[in-house]
């Protein structure tokens, strides 16, 4: 785009299981994320339905706009620490912000 | 009219029926909430008021004898799996602490249960509801990962010593103790004269809830089902013999029968999922919401209240 | 004061004003859910208490007769909103499913009010509104798609008897029936103490709801609003000419004319949206939630309670 | 056993708990939405009620009083802020809208208060209480912005006087006053049995909410936590002169003391958003939240309660 | 990105009715769709305002990641059974994954 | 991709209060915006954590499909209105989608 939101960062975005979400917040922070954005969600994926509308087996949405030295960083220990045992699922883009300062 | 069924039962084989017919019910989780919450104080709040009313005698022996229970039951229940079942360490580490721990909503169907029959219980009930919780929890992880330098202790035991449960039950306890029968009377409407509705709702959603995972069942073979089916009615028979060391009345008996008999669909599932991941949550779910629950409601309790009553009303 | 207001009534209409202001007032989908759960049990669970005291004779009559009533009322419609308004055979047949199914807010609004004037209705009427519910919608279908082979009947089948509805109405009736009076003495504060107020909130909800929909009235022309408006006390004459025939009481005369008089704005919209995607859904929504809704709300109910006493006077 | 300690306030102090351990405890919006519904309504009914009883006489003039006391108390806090606090311009302004403004919260604690004290009063307070709410935002927004071109008057005027509490308890008076007591009669279980549970189910999330808040409190540093603490008080005597010009009668006096002496977290908190923007959200809401709000409950109404009585026992 | 997320994949994200929801989800599970995240939302298109806080009108918000064939696979059946009638947007993004295997 | 949804728009997602929901959607209808999705959400940024469970201080995520003139524009304008004294945050995106005519 023109002018506007030149600066390019990545956007990450984390499904995984509900109940990780206080614990995950925690592992983001500690790594540096400053900014994140949570909402609630359900799916389908290996670990099967994640759908039932009791806590036990919901999902969250996760997403960090950050820039690619940290996005990989976040990648790489979520890996390690959550890709063994738990229902998880990361992806990334490529976006343009406005106000780069606000993602480190 | 089939006279003596209570309908509250009923209710949870509707919610049932109607998940396994795939129909479109379902309550939003913030009922679920909301009326477990209600559940969860006024259990609590009738234990304090009748505190308030006879302060309780004995009350030490009979925590650590509660405490003792917690840890037999879940050593037994990991033996069994790992000798019996081949589970790995990890898995039967994780089941044993469901069975080790108890279920609320049991408990309240057995306290309506009680209520109907007319029959008075200790007002310590709710303290070693509480206190059965926990035991189990830190010994399945014991269990599952030894005495390990990593182990997050502190986190764990904040999750589960303030988990919702336990502090509804004990928010209640003292809520109710404090205000005593008088000053709670126009809180009774709400948390006394709805309760048993409010509990038919909760098994409403239980019933749908439990044939979520019904499907499990067969997955996890006829080991695992038999272990649901089996250890409800032993680990009854344990409680009572407990309840007779502590001296309990008869209804306290059938409750802490009860209490054994169940095993936790909440916080131990929260617990395990967090200190053990290596763990398979639907297998212990499975057990404890698709089997284990609906026997304790529909055949457990009225067997063990036949029972203690049997045993209690034997000479001596 | 105005006396003679059900207050109720005003609980919707303190809605519609909110809806029309559009003020900051609205009620979770949640609380919505819960309130129509605890409504429909109410409901079943009272025919069912009456059955268990006093069993149906000459059911299987007056459900037939009630599938014809369904029949009719369907055919009826469709032919006027091809007839004189000139509607597509899709949105015709959709409207029609509407109109010859039945409201259940409607109904409860029935109920409280007999509640009030002390008036005793036959216990099978929960059943009959069931069963009213149903031949319109596969009837609706019928009619916009002819007999297609691609028509997946079975899906239709299970949602239109599986829906919340049919299940909560049928599943209180059965729980009502086998626990009956005494046993479900403990469960009354919840369903029928509170019964009228959680009318009154799901009344306000409706009204909210409805203000959402006033705003297609404008749209859909004066011929729908006409048909909306006259509709209800043609066809509750019609429920009443029924109700003669199956020698129901009054209340059960008001309670059919009611119900013969409302349309239907949670089934039958669901299934016209999946199995005729090509009628419009705001069509029918409009005509019955905004228009014909609070109609039978504020004046249809005394209305028919009025002609029905008026024709059962009468010496014959 | 604590004898004399209402046990909704202990309710509010398990909240508090719950949420300064960060104890695994919430209650969905939808339940907090639920709630507060139920409380507004049944505030306005009451009050509605007694209207239909006693017509209310000196309304005008009491009306007139009301809106002074409002924006007296708004100036008052401003000019506290400004010339004491060093507070900027907006920050004062909307800090001292929500001091001019009143807390619905602290009004039915207050009312329960009097329900277990067994004394009455007018039937117009709750019409005071949202009269009581209106000045003081307006006049806030005036005193950050002055009499701006920009100001979009109309937007806030509806925004306030469409609120969620307004409505309901205007349209609650109405229904009260408009069905009088017997119309209202199947309306109590809901309404008036279930209040002061209810109550205690709102205060257990308040206290969770105030928790919440409790952080900002080291932030804002010495003065607005004495400032949050000194103005209940000092508000509530101003409120106890008006009480005297209006002629109220005890319970009269008690409750516009505790109207005065609260501090609005939810209409004000919504109109300052939006129309000073500049000013720190954060600020207000701690001191209301976190300090007014628990002040007024634990230590505010029965202070008020004692000094009105003995204001009103002196002989004169 | 280097290294860690190098595989591209596609995001298709689906916007329609919540009635659709079991419809849908049986539909792209045939077409062989082994993952997908499900989130409720509201808004606006040309079908008019779906916002109501009741189900009849309110939307999903269904993302998929999974390859190029199967992305447009699911368009072109989703736009076959879905686009006449019901109210539905969708679109299409470049998105990088860890664990390619998981989505197809 | 190939044939199916080859043209390309901007996805212009804007996390920001709750409490703007009505306002904002008034802005950006007014810009010209014919259609949009909004889900709720919780966060943190610079303004703090967001994510108690009461309106104060939740989130929404607002999704714009468009073509990139009105993507610029609607930036500029909730820049301008919005920066400053409201917790927000914006990003651009390219997608690609069917149906071209409905996304301006
Ligand atoms: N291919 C996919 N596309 C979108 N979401 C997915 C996909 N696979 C998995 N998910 C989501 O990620 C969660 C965990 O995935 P899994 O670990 O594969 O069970 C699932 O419950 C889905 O919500
Ligand atoms: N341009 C757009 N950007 C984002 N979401 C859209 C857009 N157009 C439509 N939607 C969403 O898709 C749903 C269905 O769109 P429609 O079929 O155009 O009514 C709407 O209710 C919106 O939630
Ligand atoms: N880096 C980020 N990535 C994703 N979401 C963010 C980020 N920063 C802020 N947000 C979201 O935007 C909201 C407002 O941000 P702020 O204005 O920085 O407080 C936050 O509450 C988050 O939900
Ligand atoms: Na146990
Ligand atoms: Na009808
Ligand atoms: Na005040």
């Amino acid at each position: 785009m023109t002018g506007l939101a030149q600066t390019h960062r990545k956007l990450l975005t984390v499904i995984t299981e509900s109940n990780l979400e206080r614990d995950l917040v925690r592992e983001i922070e500690a790594l540096g994320v400053r900014g994140y954005t949570i909402s609630d969600a359900r799916g389908r994926g290996d670990k099967g339905l994640r759908a039932s509308h009791w806590g036990h087996s919901s999902n969250i949405r996760v997403e960090i706009v950050c820039d690619t030295p940290l996005a990989e960083l976040v990648l790489t220990k979520l890996r390690e620490k959550y890709y063994e045992h738990y229902a998880i699922v990361m992806w990334v883009q490529d976006v343009e912000v406005l106000r780069p300062d606000k993602f480190r | 009219m089939l006279s003596g069924i209570d309908p509250i039962v009923l209710f949870f084989a509707l919610g049932l029926l109607a998940g396994v017919l795939k129909a479109d019910l379902r309550l939003p989780p913030a009922i679920y909430e909301f009326v477990s919450t209600l559940l969860l104080l006024a259990i609590g709040m009738k234990g304090g008021i009748e505190l308030a009313r006879q302060p309780a005698t004995g009350l030490v022996s009979d925590l650590a004898l509660t405490l003792l229970l917690g840890i037999l039951l879940t050593f037994l229940a990991f033996f069994i799996l790992r000798a019996l079942g081949r589970l790995d360490r990890a898995n039967a580490a994780a089941v044993a602490a469901h069975y080790g721990s108890v279920s609320i909503g049991t408990f309240a169907v057995a306290v309506a249960f009680l209520g109907t029959a007319g029959i008075a219980y200790e007002p310590t009930l709710p303290l070693l509801l509480v206190l059965l919780e926990i035991p189990a929890i830190i010994l399945g992880i014991l269990l599952a990962r030894g005495i390990q330098a990593g182990t997050p202790w502190g986190e764990i035991a904040r999750e589960v010593l303030l988990g919702k449960s336990v502090l509804l039950l004990l928010g209640g306890l003292v809520i109710g103790w404090a205000a005593g029968p008088v000053g709670l009377e126009p809180l009774a409407p709400l948390f006394f004269d709805l309760f048993k509705g409010i509990l038919a709702i909760f098994l409403l959603e239980m019933g749908l809830i439990a044939a979520d995972h019904l499907g499990g069942f067969r997955r996890y073979g006829l080991f695992m089902g038999t272990f649901a089916l089996l250890i409800p009615p032993c680990f009854a028979m344990i409680g009572i013999g407990f309840a007779q060391l502590m001296g309990l009345s008869l209804g306290g008996t059938i409750l802490l029968a009860t209490l054994a008999a169940s095993a936790s669909y909440i916080a131990a599932p929260a617990a395990m999922r967090s200190a053990v991941p290596e763990a398979n949550p639907a297998l212990s779910l499975t057990a404890a919401l698709a089997i284990t629950f609906p026997f304790n409601i529909l055949i457990g309790i009225p067997l063990y209240q036949r029972i203690a009553t049997w045993l209690m009303e034997m000479p001596s």
